[in-house]
């Protein structure tokens, strides 16, 4: 899966995008977010404040409890500030 | 119908607005919202990431949305991105139609929508994010209705 | 602080909104609209007749009044009378305030109050008076609220 | 008292301005239009439908129960259609 990540939650976790293969057990967008915080102290900085997070599956926005099944492109960031 | 541009460029908003009536007579009313970087407490440039292949979708979209709702007769959004200064214009809508309430709503809920779905981040020259605001959501949510 | 003018000759709405922020770094947002003579039922040019003593004096009033409600930081409204063709601009409200929600109410206030209380009246080159609307009165009730 | 006349009003009366003495018994803008009407043909046809007739006091719009006690110019027209 490819995962994309902007603003703070970009500089935080140190990189833009990451490919990752995301354990079988992992479906929802929440427990995307619950696994990819374990895999660096910056991963668990960047996703620590689940209510400041937003995420985007194949560039459409979408909840915590929707399924990442079939997804290609995992966008995670801050609330949008536009406009 | 409406055109959708994402860019670093600057942009004339005037002439934007204007050209959207150019060789017609059937338009009546046009309103045109200007977004411009503000210099507050201090701030003099500020640089604006975004999501590409996300960005130009959904604005697609919602622009679908508005000529759905509203019986409009022609538009232009454009939103920069990349580093801006204080006073400089950020974002444009500007939207053409034959009477005036449906082009001032369109134009009022296509930026409610940007300032709370356009994948858009500002950061200060500071280093700071800027935050959201719940009164964006609000704005956004009278839309639902 | 709102600019008011009338006058038979044409106008820039372009220049006349970007004036509205030049060399300031307050204005967050501003709304243009502009509205032009749609060529209805073939009508090709009307005249606008108005009445000069009181035109200037009303307009003058209302700026005041949108000035007192929301926190504008400039603003200008241009009405043209006389021979006018389809496609002209007639009519220009630009509102400059830090946030566009106080930007898009005012510029709609004006348009409502100039629509239904700004001493102009339309003939079409067939000698026909355009009749006002009710539609027009109902938008500016909406503003005693 | 200074008259003005606009769009069909004027076209009707047949001219966009007079001055007329008022006679004193007349001191509201109703009684005004009544008098007016009697002057002539094109007065008469011109104020003929009420509802379709605005007035100012001194350029105040005025309702049909205001005095024009003092008024030193007063118009009449039909509703307005600028914008």
């Amino acid at each position: 899966m490819q995962l994309l990540y902007f603003a703070w939650v970009r500089e935080r976790i140190g990189r833009g995008e990451e490919q990752r293969d995301v354990p079988v057990n992992v479906v929802t967008v929440a427990s995307l977010l619950d696994w990819l915080a374990t895999l660096s102290p910056g991963h668990a900085a960047a996703l620590a404040d689940r209510g400041a997070i937003r995420v985007a599956i194949d560039q459409e926005f979408a909840w915590m409890e929707a399924s990442i099944d079939g997804a290609h492109e995992v966008a995670i960031f801050p609330p949008v500030t536009g406009g | 119908m409406i055109n959708v541009r994402v860019q670093a460029a600057a942009f004339d908003a005037g002439a934007e607005a204007t050209a959207l009536a150019a060789g017609r007579t059937d338009i009546g009313a046009i309103v045109s919202f200007t977004g411009l970087v503000r210099g507050d407490d201090g701030l003099t440039a500020l640089t604006l990431e975004h999501y590409p292949a996300m960005t130009e979708r959904q604005i697609a979209a919602i622009a679908e949305q508005a000529s759905a709702r509203w019986p409009l007769l022609a538009g232009t959004i454009i939103h920069r991105h990349g580093r801006l200064l204080a006073g400089d214009p950020i974002v444009l809508v500007a939207i053409a139609s034959a009477h005036r309430a449906a082009a001032f709503e369109a134009a009022a809920f296509l930026m409610d929508w940007l300032k709370t779905r356009a994948p858009f981040w500002k950061r200060g020259d500071d280093g700071e994010w800027v935050a959201a605001k719940s009164g964006d959501d609000d704005a956004a949510a009278r839309w639902n209705a």
